[in-house]
C-alpha cells in the first residue's frame, strides 16, 4: 500500500514531487505534440464551422482545467484548514497561478472563437460572465495570499476565500443549461450513466488527448512550484540546510 | 440567541449615532456617484432612463464597499473585537449583529434615497418601486458578503483596495439580477425570476456569510 | 480540590516561521496563580492568547475540565476573562455602556448600581456616565479592570495588568486578585513590574530559556515550570 | 447540553434557509429569465416597444435578401410559429446562414420591422465532418421519404419530398 501519510511531510514529499514533476512534464509534452498534430491534421473539418472549430481543442481543455483546478485547489485549502497541514496549503497556493492561466486562456481562445462564429469577441452571457468571475477569484486568492506576511495566516485566509468561491464552479458549469445563453451547451454529457458526445469519435479523442496534456502540464508545473515553496518556507529546517549544502558541494 | 444579535446591533448603532458624519459620508458618496453619470454621458433622457438601474446599483455597490473597511477595523484596533470573540456566544451571531447594524447604517439610507435618484433619471412609478425593492433585497447581501472580505483583510496594509478585489467579484450576481429586475419590469416583463434569485442569494448569504466571516475573523485576529 | 481544571499538553506555538515554544505542559487547579516570566519575544503574550483561544496553537491541546477548549468554546468562554494590552473599550461609549455590553453578552444581567459599585471600588465613582475617551490612561485601564468584579469568571488571564496604574491602584488590583484566588478562582498573569505577588498556590513559568531550531526541538524543553511551594 | 441545543437551532435555521433558497431558485428557473425574445413573444406584444431588446430564433430559409450596397441585409427570424422581419446593416458572422440560430439586438419599429444593431450567430454543440453531416441528412431524408411513402402509400406517389429541417 502506498503510504500517504509518509508523504504528507514536506521533507519526504520534496524528492517525490521532484520525480513526479519530471514524469508528468515529459508525459504532457508527448501528449501535447500528439494532441496538436491530431488537432491540426487528423481531426476532420467541421460541417458547419469549417476549420475555425479547431480552436475548440485548446479552448475546451483550458475551460475544463480552469474549473477543475479551482475545485482541487479548494479541496487542498480545506484539508489544510481542517488538519492544519502545511503541505496542503502550499499545494493550494501553487495551483492558483496555473488555474488563473487556464482561465485566461479559456477566455481568450473563447473570444477568438466567438468573433468569427458568433460575430462578437465578447457577450455578457452567463457562461462568459461566470468564467470571468472565476478569473477574479483566482486573482483575489493570489492577491490576498501575497498581502499577508505571516505564512500561516496567509494560507488560512486565502484558503477560506477559495472555499467561498467554490460556489461559482457549478454556476459556470450549469449556466448553459439554466439560462438560455448564446454559448452552446456541453458536447459531452453524462446521460443515464453513460457518456454521450455530440461530436465524431476522432474529434473526441483529440479533445481527450489535449485535455490530458493540459492536466499533466498543470500537475507538473504546480509540483515544481510547490518544491520551491517548500524550500522557501522550510529554509530553517535541518534537511533543507543539508540539501543546500549538498548542492553547493 | 436573538438577544446577542440585538445587543450587537444596538451597540453599533449607538456608536454610529455618536459619529453621525460617517453615515452621511456614505449617503453623499452614493448621491454624488449617481449624479456624475448624467454629467459624463450627457443629458439624453432615453439613454439615462435605460441606464438608471445599472447606475444606481453600481453606485450602491461602491458606497457599501466604501464603508466596509470600517466594519471590523475600529473594533480590531481598540481590542474590543478580541473581547467579543471571547464572550460565551457564537461568533457568527456577533458578526450577524454587526452586519445588520452596518446595513442599517449604510444600506438602508441608500434604499430610501434611491427613488429620488431614480426620478433624476426619469424612472416612473412601478420602476421606482422595483428599484427600491431590489435594493432592499440586495443591499443586505452586499453587507453580508462584504463582511467576509472585510474580515479577511483586517489589519493588512492596503486593505481597502484588497477588499474591493475580493468582494466585487462576489457582488456581480447581485448586481446582474438587481439591475436586471428593474430593466425587465421596465420592459413590461415580469421580474419574478430575478427577484426570486435575489431572495435565494439573500437566504444563502444570511446563513453562510456570518459563519465564513467568523472563521475569517479568527484567522485575522490571531 | 486537587483536580486540575486547566491542563496544557505539549503546546507548541509558532509566529511567522519562528517557533516560540514547544512541548509546554503544565496544569492549574482551582485557587492557584500562575506567574509567567520571560524576556520580550519569548512568547508570553502568545501563550496567554493561545489559552484564551485567540491563537491557534501549532500543536498540543488546552483542556478545561478534561475537554479541549475548542470543543466547548461557549462553556469555556463563560469561565474566562482575558485582559490584554488593549483596553477593549469603546472610547465613544461611557464606562457603564461599555461594561453593560459585555455583561449582556456574557449572559449576566447587571444594573447601574453594580457597575457603580465596581467602578467605585477602583476609585472611579464619578466616571459612570462619562465617555471613556475623556478619561486618563490609568482610568481607562481601571474601567477595563472593573469587568473582573462584574463578570463572575473563574479563570482570569491578565497580560501586563499593572501597566499605567499608580501605586494605590496596583495595591487595589493585587487585593482583588488575592481575593479571587482565595475564593477558588484561577489567575494567569504576566508583568514586568516588580510586584510582590503571593496568593494561593503560586506557580512560576519561565519561557524562552533556550532559543531553539524547529527540527532540534522536541526533547529539550524550552520552558520550565516550578511546582507550587 | 445548552450548547448542543444551540447547535440544533443553528442547523434547523440553516436547513430552513437552504430549503427556502432552493425553492426560490426553482421558481426562478421556471419563470425563465429571458436573455432574448422569441418571434412569438414579439408578435404577442410581450417585447418592449420603446427600448432595445434581443430577438432570438432561426433565420427563415429563403428569406435572406441583400441590398445593392452589399451591406444591408433583409431576413426573417422564425421560431417555427411566428415570423419577424429584420433589417441589418453591417458585417455578418460566418455562421449566419439560412436555417441557423441567430440573436439580434435592436428595436422594433411601429410597422413591426426589427431594426438590428448587432447580429450574432448561435451555434449548437454538435461537431462532425461534412461527409457525416451529408450522410446524416441523407438518412434523415430517406426516413422522411419512407414515412411519406407510408402515409401516402395507397396513392403510390413517388415524387421525392424536399425536406426543410427547421432546427
Amino acid at each position: 500500500m502506498f503510504n500517504l501519510f509518509k508523504y504528507s511531510s514536506p521533507a519526504s514529499f520534496y524528492p517525490l514531487a521532484g520525480r513526479l514533476a519530471v514524469g508528468f512534464g515529459i508525459a504532457s509534452v508527448i501528449l501535447l505534440v500528439i494532441g496538436l498534430y491530431m488537432s491540426f491534421f487528423v481531426a476532420p473539418t467541421d460541417y458547419k464551422q469549417g476549420e475555425g472549430y479547431r480552436i475548440m481543442f485548446i479552448h475546451v481543455p483550458a475551460a475544463w482545467m480552469s474549473m477543475w483546478i479551482y475545485v482541487v485547489m479548494a479541496c487542498f485549502a480545506a484539508a489544510g484548514m481542517i488538519w492544519n497541514t502545511r503541505l496542503s496549503s502550499m499545494m493550494a497556493s501553487s495551483l492558483a497561478p496555473t488555474g488563473a492561466m487556464f482561465t485566461f486562456v479559456a477566455l481568450w481562445t473563447g473570444a477568438l472563437w466567438g468573433k468569427p462564429m458568433w460575430g462578437a469577441w465578447w457577450v455578457w452571457d452567463a457562461r462568459l460572465t461566470s468564467e470571468l468571475i472565476l478569473l477574479f477569484l483566482y486573482v483575489g486568492f493570489m492577491a490576498l495570499e501575497s498581502a499577508i506576511d505571516d505564512p500561516r495566516r496567509a494560507a488560512r485566509a486565502s484558503g477560506l476565500l477559495a472555499l467561498v468561491g467554490v460556489i461559482n464552479v457549478p454556476i459556470i458549469y450549469y449556466s448553459v443549461q439554466w439560462w438560455n445563453t448564446l454559448h452552446q451547451g456541453s458536447s459531452i454529457k453524462v446521460v443515464d450513466g453513460g457518456i454521450e458526445a455530440s461530436m465524431s469519435e476522432i474529434m473526441l479523442w483529440t479533445l481527450l488527448v489535449m485535455t490530458f496534456a493540459c492536466w499533466f502540464y498543470a500537475v507538473a508545473v504546480s509540483l515544481s512550484r510547490v518544491r520551491s515553496t517548500i524550500l522557501e518556507r522550510e529554509s530553517d529546517a535541518v534537511w533543507v540546510k543539508a540539501l543546500l549544502k549538498e548542492r553547493k558541494a | 440567541m436573538l438577544s446577542t444579535v440585538k445587543c450587537m446591533v444596538m451597540r453599533d448603532l449607538t456608536l454610529a449615532m455618536r459619529h453621525r458624519s460617517d453615515v452621511l459620508t456614505t449617503v453623499f458618496f452614493f448621491i454624488i456617484v449617481v449624479s456624475l453619470f448624467p454629467l459624463g454621458v450627457g443629458p439624453d433622457a432615453a439613454l439615462l432612463k435605460e441606464m438608471a438601474a445599472g447606475v444606481v446599483w453600481v453606485a450602491a455597490l461602491l458606497a457599501s464597499m466604501l464603508s466596509l473597511t470600517r466594519l471590523f477595523a475600529d473594533d480590531y484596533n481598540d481590542g474590543t473585537l478580541e473581547q467579543l470573540m471571547m464572550v460565551p456566544q457564537p461568533l457568527s451571531l456577533i458578526v450577524l449583529g454587526k452586519v445588520l447594524a452596518h446595513w442599517i447604517i449604510s444600506g438602508l439610507p441608500l434604499v430610501l434615497m434611491s427613488p429620488l435618484l431614480g426620478l433624476q433619471f426619469g424612472l416612473e412609478g412601478d420602476e421606482l418601486i422595483m428599484l427600491m425593492v431590489t435594493l432592499l433585497i440586495g443591499t443586505p447581501v452586499l453587507s453580508l458578503l462584504g463582511a467576509i472580505g472585510a474580515a479577511l483583510t483586517l489589519g493588512l496594509r492596503g486593505g481597502g483596495v484588497l477588499v474591493s478585489l475580493l468582494v466585487l467579484p462576489l457582488y456581480i450576481p447581485v448586481l446582474i439580477f438587481g439591475a436586471g429586475a428593474v430593466t425587465a419590469s421596465a420592459a413590461g416583463m415580469g421580474a419574478d425570476g430575478h427577484l426570486s434569485l435575489m431572495g435565494a442569494i439573500l437566504l444563502l448569504a444570511l446563513v453562510l456569510a456570518p459563519w465564513a466571516s467568523a472563521a475569517a475573523l479568527r484567522i485575522s485576529v490571531e | 480540590m486537587d483536580k486540575a481544571l486547566l491542563e496544557i499538553n505539549e503546546l507548541e506555538c509558532v509566529r511567522g516561521d519562528k517557533q516560540l515554544f514547544s512541548d509546554l505542559s503544565f496544569s492549574l487547579q482551582a485557587g492557584s496563580l500562575l506567574h509567567v516570566h520571560g524576556p520580550n519575544g519569548s512568547g508570553k503574550t502568545t501563550l496567554l492568547r493561545a489559552i484564551a483561544g485567540l491563537v491557534l496553537p501549532e500543536n498540543g491541546e488546552i483542556c478545561w475540565n478534561g475537554e479541549t477548549t475548542g470543543k466547548q468554546k461557549d462553556d469555556f468562554n463563560r469561565e474566562l476573562l482575558y485582559l490584554g494590552h488593549h483596553y477593549g473599550l469603546k472610547f465613544e461609549l461611557t464606562g457603564y455602556e461599555n461594561l453593560k455590553v459585555f455583561a449582556n453578552l456574557s449572559g449576566a444581567d447587571i444594573n447601574e448600581h453594580e457597575v457603580e459599585a465596581a467602578l467605585t471600588k477602583f476609585g472611579l465613582a464619578h466616571c459612570v456616565e462619562l465617555p471613556v475617551k475623556v478619561l486618563s490612561q490609568g482610568q481607562k485601564r481601571r474601567v477595563a479592570l472593573a469587568r473582573l468584579l462584574l463578570q463572575r469568571s473563574k479563570l482570569w488571564i491578565l497580560d501586563e495588568p499593572f501597566v499605567a496604574l499608580d501605586a494605590a491602584a496596583v495595591e487595589l488590583l493585587l487585593g482583588v486578585i488575592k481575593a479571587h484566588v482565595a475564593d477558588g478562582g484561577m489567575v494567569i498573569l504576566t508583568t514586568h513590574q516588580e510586584v510582590a505577588i503571593d496568593a494561593g498556590q503560586l506557580q512560576h513559568l519561565h519561557l524562552g530559556q533556550q532559543p531553539l531550531d524547529r527540527q532540534q526541538a522536541g526533547s529539550m524543553p524550552s520552558a520550565s515550570v516550578t511546582e507550587p511551594h | 447540553m445548552k450548547s448542543r441545543h444551540k447547535r440544533m437551532v443553528f442547523i434547523a435555521v440553516g436547513l430552513a434557509a437552504l430549503a427556502g433558497a432552493v425553492g426560490l431558485i426553482m421558481n426562478a428557473l421556471n419563470s425563465n429569465i429571458n436573455h432574448f425574445f422569441s418571434p412569438t413573444e414579439v408578435q404577442a406584444d410581450a417585447a418592449p416597444k420603446d427600448r432595445s431588446f434581443r430577438l432570438g430564433g432561426l433565420v427563415e430559409v429563403g428569406s435572406i435578401k441583400r441590398e445593392d450596397d452589399g451591406l444591408t441585409v433583409h431576413f426573417r427570424v422564425t421560431d417555427n410559429a411566428e415570423v419577424v422581419p429584420v433589417i441589418y446593416t453591417g458585417i455578418l458572422p460566418d455562421l449566419f446562414r439560412e436555417g441557423e440560430g441567430v440573436v439580434a439586438q435592436g428595436n422594433i419599429t411601429s410597422d413591426g420591422v426589427f431594426m438590428a444593431d448587432e447580429v450574432l450567430a448561435k451555434h449548437d454543440e454538435t461537431y462532425m465532418p461534412p461527409e457525416v453531416a451529408d450522410a446524416l441528412a441523407k438518412a434523415e431524408l430517406a426516413k422522411a421519404e419512407a414515412k411519406a411513402a407510408e402515409t401516402t402509400g395507397a396513392a403510390n406517389i413517388q415524387t421525392p419530398v424536399k425536406i426543410q429541417e427547421g432546427i
